[in-house]
């Protein structure tokens, strides 16, 4: 029976970021909107988008290579697989354990790294100027990204998802200085891994500040929707990371009953709505930066990391 | 005794026939063949029993050790020298008449320096030593040039002051002797003199070494005495250029040891281990230095004859059966390889028609053979393994940094500084492109491969043979 | 017969092939290539099967220092080394075959490529001071013989001297190390120096020296400086061996002393080497992401990774100070897993440098591009490559940096304050190295092999060699391999980390689905295999689904130039453009990179000019003066070859006068 | 048995080092060439007082050659050059002669003092005869290395050797001190070739060795 159970989270799970992940792009968008004194497009626009790109005919550059082709399958692919990893509602994943939070980020960086390639592939220079700017931007959000996993698994005493969001929903934890600059910090590198405002502008298509259009610039057709779908999975991932490290309240643990499992749906799919809208209220509120200024807006994020980890080492109960 | 007589006898009287003998060719195999012959001779006195010492002659496990070593290098250097002739003869630079001359002097140099390593009378030693002297200063004057006879004065000034000097410390010596093994010969027969050092009035002694030490010290090229060596061994024939670093070097080294032998048979003398390992330090780095900025490819090996020297007095004056063993392997792997690379550098120079560093180039390109065996000789005298040099390098530098950590940081940089020079004009001789005259030279490789083959076989396997007999001479050095 | 027994016997086959080599001649150089390639599958072998028995055997042999012999030893730690190395030179050789074809000079190549590859296994199983130290010179003289190949560049030569210069100082350091271990007794045998025991500043010492010695040979910073000349310098089976396996040689080295023969160090040793370490990783990288040289790049790299495993030696020596050796075990096991992913990617990434610099005949990144399309098979394994190494899942590098992230995050066991402050920064600086790794590599392959070909050279590059295709392929099975089921490797090295730090990871075969769990399963599980799986599916899955159900129609156009043709391929961004915003960021405070932009007034004509000036800081701060010092002292010096007679005479005197004072005051 | 032998015999140790300082006190070449004279035959007197000490016959035959030889022919032959080449009044020290003097001082001083305090142990006559000796030998090199030409670097050369055959004679019973002298004797005649050598090849116009410093190596 547990298994079963397992295996049906799993299989549920999977299927339901990759539904829910472009509703919260749309989500995120119709808020903007709303908070600009604008109708806004509906949530299922983004869904209706891929749809529609899927059915369109792909249209590629003379000089694509298969690395350009195969890049979007793989983007998505890692990037599912990565969210799949991710607890949503449920602690209990069949196969959390093939992939700790390092794993997750690391998946991700694949996933950049074949979407910076691809964007080299064409031989233009947007691809290249989009690349080289995502580069920078990770180079300085991973190393932020793992010094927070880093004070995660202090707190924890591990680096498994499932395990951390188990303890941090337990009392033992409560309030903590360094958590709070964890948090502080992942949002910032969410901000900069989902290309959101003030890092980059995933509305844009300005030559100068583009970064992640830059580089999907000659996408189109399916591959496109591959890559916009993925891309929601991420803003999913993200958030449904932030939630089950920080809001942990509401996850099902392993072995709890089927009823349960719903709930915690429930809840998790409010936690989402949640997070979407403070997202939409951030991005419209603060302005877009040069970007060369980015760095050291990330530098913030790195910073308060490394505090975050020297902290608890200085003692557990801060 | 025989073995003694012929020893000496061949020399002299090779050099009587070849004074007289006209005929260039004829007298450069004869004077192979003397050499040969002497060296035959010593192999014998090293196999044949030792004959017990006479008050003139001694044979001891020490300085067999340097005769086989310096009939050895003779004979190779004859060999060597029989080829490189002709080529002078045919470019002119020298003639007949003077050639007859040098042969002579070859053996009377070879008479003298073997006479010193087999005198048992401090006396004799120090006119064989200077008989030797004289006779190189003869030939390094040899080619007339402004620059050798320039050589050979600046040599014979210095070479005198420290005979002179040498001769004081001999005296003393005597007279430190006399009032305990009473008047007459005795008192100058070392074998008899270091069985009652003890009793030796001390401070006579040291005063003694003081001069002895920087007597003999101006002919090992010790610096500040060193100042003859590099235009010696630049402007004289390439031959001589090998026996004077291969040879008269190790023979003043020779008298050097067998003092410093007695004064360590005396406990109320001053230590001279500091002093030799001071003066040997200097000599390394100031060597080191000065490998920078050589424009003459023979002066440059001259000062890294200095800088071994350096090490091997380093080593001596350090002691210990250790340090002993290794200053004696690294005498004489310095004999063979540099003398190798005299050889081989002296076959580049006429090659390229000029001893300057900037004119030889690529030569792995224009002259393989000779190029690669100057590398081998160079990486050799550098401390590179396989070859002896790097054996005798590792006990020297491990054995003193566990006794004078402070000392061996010396070496070390020492040994760098010098590696750096002669690593940096090896790649500028050996690579890029060939300049110059590119056409072949006939040469004789023979003892340039029988050197290096050697200093291999010690740098692979030294035979337990050598090993308990070099152990045996460091034994005797204490 | 013993394995040392086989592994000397190979040694000196491999030796011997050099001098065979220079019999034979060039027409026989396949031949010769190919049995080096077999003797190292053989080491190979051998070493593997050393590894799993985990058995020791010692010989000696009547050769090396006349009173001790060479001793002789195979046992756990050289085994691992011993089968890195059979794979590298076998990789390499079987490259040499079809690479060197072309070389116009074989005879610089062949006599001294099959003798390297022994002189390196012999450094590896010699078990005394004097054999030990004699391989190392030899491993280095023959090697700088292959830098030396192509001598008539100008930059090869002073490539070759700074680099023998450097083996010259490292070896200079390990004599006195060894000396200080063997003692004034000269007791040179391993097993008599492990006898002995020592004080923590006699340690220390010795670790410094080590630091220097090995870490002179390995590209520890700030002796690095030699790696980026003299790897690229050499031809590229050269550089791979080089870069890939002699490196690990010099790691061994410092294993053997550190763990092994010093005896144990005191823990405020290991901060020095974490440091040593991350700091190395970063300067290497991001020296990596700046250069512009394919090779140079490469060698960098491998400066960065040097510094990985570096950092993790000194978290082991940290634990095992503070006597937690299980945690000393995982992060040994992490270094010497990194060392053999380093050594496979590493291989494969100089074999295909070579492939495209045999193909364009340049190695200047900016030169080439869109070798995709003229070379698939090499573009492909490359991919592989530059994918294992900047640490993306699910392949070897992933696995093995992960490792070493798992043995930081037990730093909070470590009772001393500095380093508990300390090991989470390393871990920063070490993710730091990985994200910008990822970077440096999108840049290589991105230019060279992606966009539109910047040379007609490139444009019409052949396909590299079969042989070397070959020996790519293998190594990105490697690759693969190491990537997808982790923990066999881990098991294999078991012996070593116990006969280092006597404890073990868990047993990893019996976790379910082959799963690395180098803790427990609760605290952090990683697995290779279902990550690539899943991936495969899934993404298999959609693409089917996406080309059945939805379009699978395709239409070629030119790309978007925004109504703007110009198609001049060096609008492509290139190494240097790509490099822009990291050396912006960080090369600027790190490396004191400048840039500044020629801007001709308005009505001006010329075009604006962007220059670069970007170098290696501790060259300037460092080896610069230094050479200036020892300069200056020579011409200093030089003086005393240009006195008089009579200036000559009166240094006699004064020496004699100064001898006489001094006596006369001793007495 | 009276003293006055051994006193006699430091008379003329004492004799010789007080030469030698005149020759440093010289500074033209003739004049040199003479005081040199004056100094061999102070030599020949204290040597032939040894043999006659010693009753070593053999010692009469050094003391011969040093009067012979130093006193006579080489001065003459020098003198010759020196006069061949015009040089015969030239000035040609380093220091001026007061420094040296006062060096020279300084060298007896040490060398005395250094015979007193480290040969405690050995006979006193042998000790003050060599701390004259030593002084002689001192005070030699010392004219060698403040003297600019070569002639009088030869003197300065042969004083030092008068010194050591002093020490050679005063050392009892030392052998082979014959065949020393006239090994030395053989050496000077060298040097005095060398100096003709010169002289007769048209190389260097003058003994200065300034001159040869021209052809010094390794300046190309």
């Amino acid at each position: 029976m547990g298994l079963i159970l397992a295996l049906l989270v799993q299989g549920l799970q999977m299927a339901l970021v990759i539904a829910l992940a472009p509703l919260l792009t749309g989500l995120v968008r119709k808020v903007k909107a709303r908070l600009t004194r604008r109708r806004g497009a509906s949530i299922l626009q983004p869904w209706r988008d891929i749809l529609r790109l899927l059915r369109k005919e792909a249209v590629l550059a003379q000089n694509a290579s298969w690395l350009f082709r195969a890049a979007p399958y793989l983007i998505f692919a890692a990037t599912w697989v990565a969210a799949a990893l991710v607890p949503t509602f449920a602690t209990g994943l069949q196969f959390s354990w093939t992939a700790d939070l390092i794993a997750i980020v690391a998946l991700l960086g694949s996933a950049r790294f074949y979407l910076a390639l691809a964007g080299m592939d064409v031989g233009t220079a947007f691809g290249g100027l989009g690349a080289s700017r995502e580069m920078m931007i990770a180079t300085i959000a991973e190393p932020a990204m793992l010094l927070i996993t880093f004070s995660l698994a202090l707190v924890a005493g591990s680096t498994q998802l499932s395990t951390i969001a188990a303890v941090m929903a337990s009392p033992a934890v409560g309030l903590r200085v360094s958590l709070g600059m964890g948090l502080v910090a992942l949002v910032i590198v969410a901000l900069a891994e989902n290309a959101r405002i003030p890092v980059d502008n995933p509305s844009t298509h300005l030559e100068l500040t583009m970064v992640h259009e830059a580089m999907v610039l000659e996408y189109s057709g399916r591959h496109l929707a591959m890559i916009e779908l993925a891309a929601a999975l991420k803003l999913l991932l993200y958030v449904s990371l932030i939630a089950c490290v920080f809001f942990p309240w509401g996850i099902a643990g392993p072995g709890t009953g089927l009823f349960a499992h719903l709930a915690a749906v429930a809840i998790y799919l409010g936690k989402l709505a949640l997070g979407g809208t403070a997202l939409a209220m951030f991005e419209t509120s603060v302005a877009k930066m040069r970007v060369f200024r980015v760095p050291d807006f990330l530098g913030i994020a790195l910073m308060l990391g490394l505090l975050g980890t020297l902290l608890l080492f200085v003692s557990r109960g801060l | 005794m025989t073995a003694i007589a012929l020893i000496l006898l061949i020399p002299i009287l090779a050099a009587a026939v070849l004074a007289l003998l006209p005929g260039y060719r004829l007298s450069a195999t004869l004077n192979m063949g003397a050499s040969g012959l002497t060296f035959l001779a010593a192999l014998a006195l090293l196999l044949l029993p030792r004959p017990a010492p006479t008050s003139f002659f001694l044979v001891d496990d020490l300085n067999i050790v340097f005769i086989v070593l310096n009939t050895l290098v003779g004979f190779t250097a004859a060999t060597f020298s029989a080829s490189y002739i002709g080529h002078e003869i045919e470019t002119g630079r020298l003639t007949p008449l003077t050639l007859r001359f040098y042969h002579a002097m070859y053996q009377v140099m070879m008479f003298g320096m073997n006479m010193a390593l087999l005198s048992d009378n401090i006396g004799l030693m120090w006119v064989s030593v200077e008989l030797a002297t004289l006779s190189t200063v003869l030939m390094v004057g040899l080619y007339r040039t402004h620059e050798a006879l320039e050589a050979a004065w600046k040599y014979f000034i210095l070479g005198s002051v420290g005979i002179a000097l040498a001769l004081f410390g001999t005296i003393l010596v005597y007279m430190a002797a006399q009032p305990v093994l009473g008047e007459g010969t005795p008192a100058m027969v070392w074998t008899k003199l270091i069985t009652r050092a003890a009793d030796f009035d001390p401070g006579m002694l040291n005063l003694a070494f003081v001069f002895l030490l920087l007597g003999y010290g101006t002919k090992v090229g010790l610096a500040p005495l060193h100042a003859w060596l590099p235009d010696a061994h630049a402007e004289g024939p390439t031959p001589i250029s090998a026996v004077l670093s291969g040879l008269l070097l190790n023979v003043a080294l020779y008298a050097v040891l067998r003092f410093k032998m007695l004064m360590a048979a005396n406990p109320a003398t001053i230590p001279v281990g500091p002093l030799m390992v001071a003066m040997g330090l200097a000599s390394l780095i100031f060597a080191g230095l000065m490998l920078y900025r050589r424009r003459d490819i023979k002066r440059l090996f001259a000062y890294s004859s200095i800088e071994h020297m350096g090490i091997i007095v380093f080593a001596f004056g350090m002691g210990g059966p250790l340090a002993n063993f290794a200053g004696l392997l690294h005498m004489v792997m310095h004999s063979l390889t540099k003398s190798a690379i005299f050889f081989s550098v002296g076959h580049i120079a006429q090659a390229k028609g000029s001893q300057r560093i900037a004119a030889i180039k690529g030569l792995t390109v224009s002259h393989p053979a000779l190029g690669w065996a100057l590398a081998l000789g160079v990486l050799a005298i550098a401390g590179l393994p396989p070859f002896g040099v790097f054996l005798s390098e590792f006990l020297v530098v491990t054995s003193t940094f566990a006794r004078q950590p402070v000392l061996a940081i010396g070496l070390v940089l020492g040994l760098l500084l010098a590696f750096g020079a002669l690593i940096l004009r090896l790649s500028g001789f050996l690579f890029g492109e060939p300049e110059g005259d590119v056409t072949p030279v006939r040469a004789s490789y023979l003892p340039i491969w029988l050197h290096m083959g050697l200093v291999f076989l010690a740098g692979v396997h030294l035979p337990g043979a050598i090993v308990v007999w070099f152990q045996a001479a460091a034994r005797l050095l204490g | 017969m013993a394995p040392v027994d086989a592994a000397a016997l190979l040694a000196g086959a491999l030796l011997l092939l050099g001098p065979a080599a220079l019999v034979l001649g060039p027409r026989r150089a396949a031949a010769i290539y190919a049995a080096a390639a077999l003797l190292c599958a053989l080491v190979a072998g051998l070493g593997l099967t050393a590894l799993l028995t985990g058995a020791t055997s010692t010989t000696v042999l009547p050769i090396g220092l006349p009173w001790l012999g060479a001793h002789l030893r195979l046992d756990p730690l050289a085994a691992v080394f011993t089968l890195l190395l059979g794979l590298g030179g076998a990789a390499a050789s079987l490259s040499a075959i079809g690479y060197f074809r072309h070389e116009p000079a074989p005879m610089r190549v062949l006599p001294f490529f099959p003798a390297f590859l022994g002189a390196m296994l012999a450094v590896l199983i010699a078990d005394d001071a004097f054999s030990f130290l004699m391989s190392w010179e030899v491993m280095s003289l023959l090697s700088w013989a292959l830098v030396m190949v192509h001598h008539r560049e100008a930059e090869t030569r002073t490539a070759g001297f700074v680099y023998l210069m450097m083996a010259a100082f490292g070896t200079m350091a390990l004599l006195l190390a060894f000396g200080l271990m063997a003692g004034p007794a000269g007791g040179y045998g391993f097993d008599a120096i492990r006898a002995v025991p020592r004080s923590p500043l006699v340690t220390a010492v010795i670790l410094g020296l080590m630091l220097l010695g090995a870490g002179s040979k390995a590209g520890l910073a700030p002796l690095h400086v030699w790696l980026p000349l003299a790897h690229p310098a050499a031809p590229s089976p050269v550089s791979a061996l080089m870069s890939a396996v002699m490196t690990k040689v010099a790691l061994y080295a410092f294993l053997r002393v550190v763990f092994d023969l010093m005896g144990p160090a005191a823990w405020w040793a290991s901060p020095v080497v974490i440091l040593l370490g991350a700091a190395t990783a970063v300067l290497g990288i991001l020296l990596a992401m700046i250069e512009t040289d394919i090779k140079r790049v490469l060698a960098c790299s491998t400066i960065e990774n040097i510094g990985v495993i570096f950092a993790a030696v000194g978290l082991a020596m940290a634990f095992r100070a503070d006597g937690m050796p299980a945690a000393a075990a995982l992060a040994l096991t992490a270094a010497l897993f990194h060392a053999f992913n380093h050594m496979a990617m590493k291989s494969l990434l100089f074999l295909g440098a070579g492939a495209v610099l045999g193909a364009t005949g340049t190695r200047m990144l900016d030169r080439m591009g869109g070798l995709i399309h003229r070379m698939p098979v090499t573009a492909a394994l490359m991919l592989l490559g530059v994918t294992a190494i900047a640490a993306l899942p699910p392949l070897n590098g992933f696995a093995s940096e992960w490792l070493v992230f798992q043995a930081v995050l037990l730093s909070p066991g470590l009772p001393q304050p500095v380093l508990q402050m300390l090991v989470p920064a390393a871990g920063g600086l070490l993710a730091l190295a990985a994200a910008l790794a990822a970077a440096a590599f999108v840049r290589l392959y991105g230019v060279a092999f992606l966009g539109r070909p910047r040379s007609d050279a490139a444009a019409t590059a052949p396909e590299a060699d079969r042989p070397t295709l070959i020996a790519m392929g293998a190594l990105g099975a490697l690759c693969v391999f190491a990537g997808l089921l982790p923990g066999i490797v881990l098991d294999a090295l078991a012996p070593v980390s116990a006969q280092l730090t006597g404890a073990n990871l868990p047993q990893q075969a019996g976790q379910p689905w082959l799963t690395l769990v180098p803790i427990a399963a609760t605290r952090s599980t990683y697995n290779g295999l279902l990550v690539a799986i899943f991936i495969a599916i899934s993404g298999g899955l959609v693409a089917v689904a996406v080309h059945r159900f939805a379009s699978r129609a395709l239409r070629r156009a030119p790309a978007w130039d925004c109504g703007f043709p110009l198609n001049d391929p060096t609008t492509q961004y290139g190494a240097g453009s790509f490099a822009q915003p990291l050396r912006r960021v960080l090369g600027a405070p790190l490396l004191g990179a400048r840039e500044t932009v020629l801007m001709p007034p308005p009505g001006d004509l010329s075009p604006a000019r962007l220059t670069v000036s970007v170098g290696d800081p501790v060259w300037q701060a460092l080896y610069a003066p230094l050479a200036q010092g020892v300069t200056r002292l020579s011409i200093w010096a030089n003086r005393f070859q240009f006195l008089t007679i009579r200036r000559y005479l009166s240094l006699v005197f004064a020496s004699l006068v100064l001898l006489l004072l001094g006596l006369t005051l001793w007495a | 048995m009276t003293h006055l032998p051994l006193d006699i015999a430091h008379l003329l140790a004492g004799g010789l080092v007080l030469v030698s300082f005149l020759m440093i006190y010289q500074n033209r070449l003739s004049a040199l060439l003479d005081v040199f004279a004056f100094h061999a035959v102070v030599l020949s007197a204290s040597v032939a007082w040894q043999a006659q000490l010693q009753q070593a016959p053999d010692l009469y035959i050094t003391a011969a050659i040093a009067l012979i030889f130093k006193a006579g022919v080489i001065p003459s032959a020098l003198g010759r050059i020196v006069r061949n080449l015009g040089i015969h009044r030239e000035v040609e020290t380093v220091v001026g002669t007061g420094q040296t003097m006062l060096a020279g001082m300084g060298l007896v001083a040490l060398s005395i003092l250094l015979m007193m305090r480290i040969t405690a142990g050995a006979d006193p006559l042998a000790r003050e005869d060599l701390a004259f000796a030593l002084a002689v030998v001192l005070l030699g090199l010392l004219m060698m290395v403040t003297r600019r030409n070569a002639v009088s670097q030869v003197v300065g050369f042969m004083s030092l050797e008068n010194g050591l055959i002093l020490a050679a004679a005063g050392a009892k019973g030392m052998p082979l001190v014959v065949e020393i002298s006239v090994a030395f004797s053989i050496l000077i005649a060298f040097i005095v070739i060398g100096v003709f050598l010169f002289r007769i090849r048209e190389r260097f116009d003058t003994v200065d060795i300034a001159a040869m410093d021209d052809f010094r190596g390794d300046q190309k």
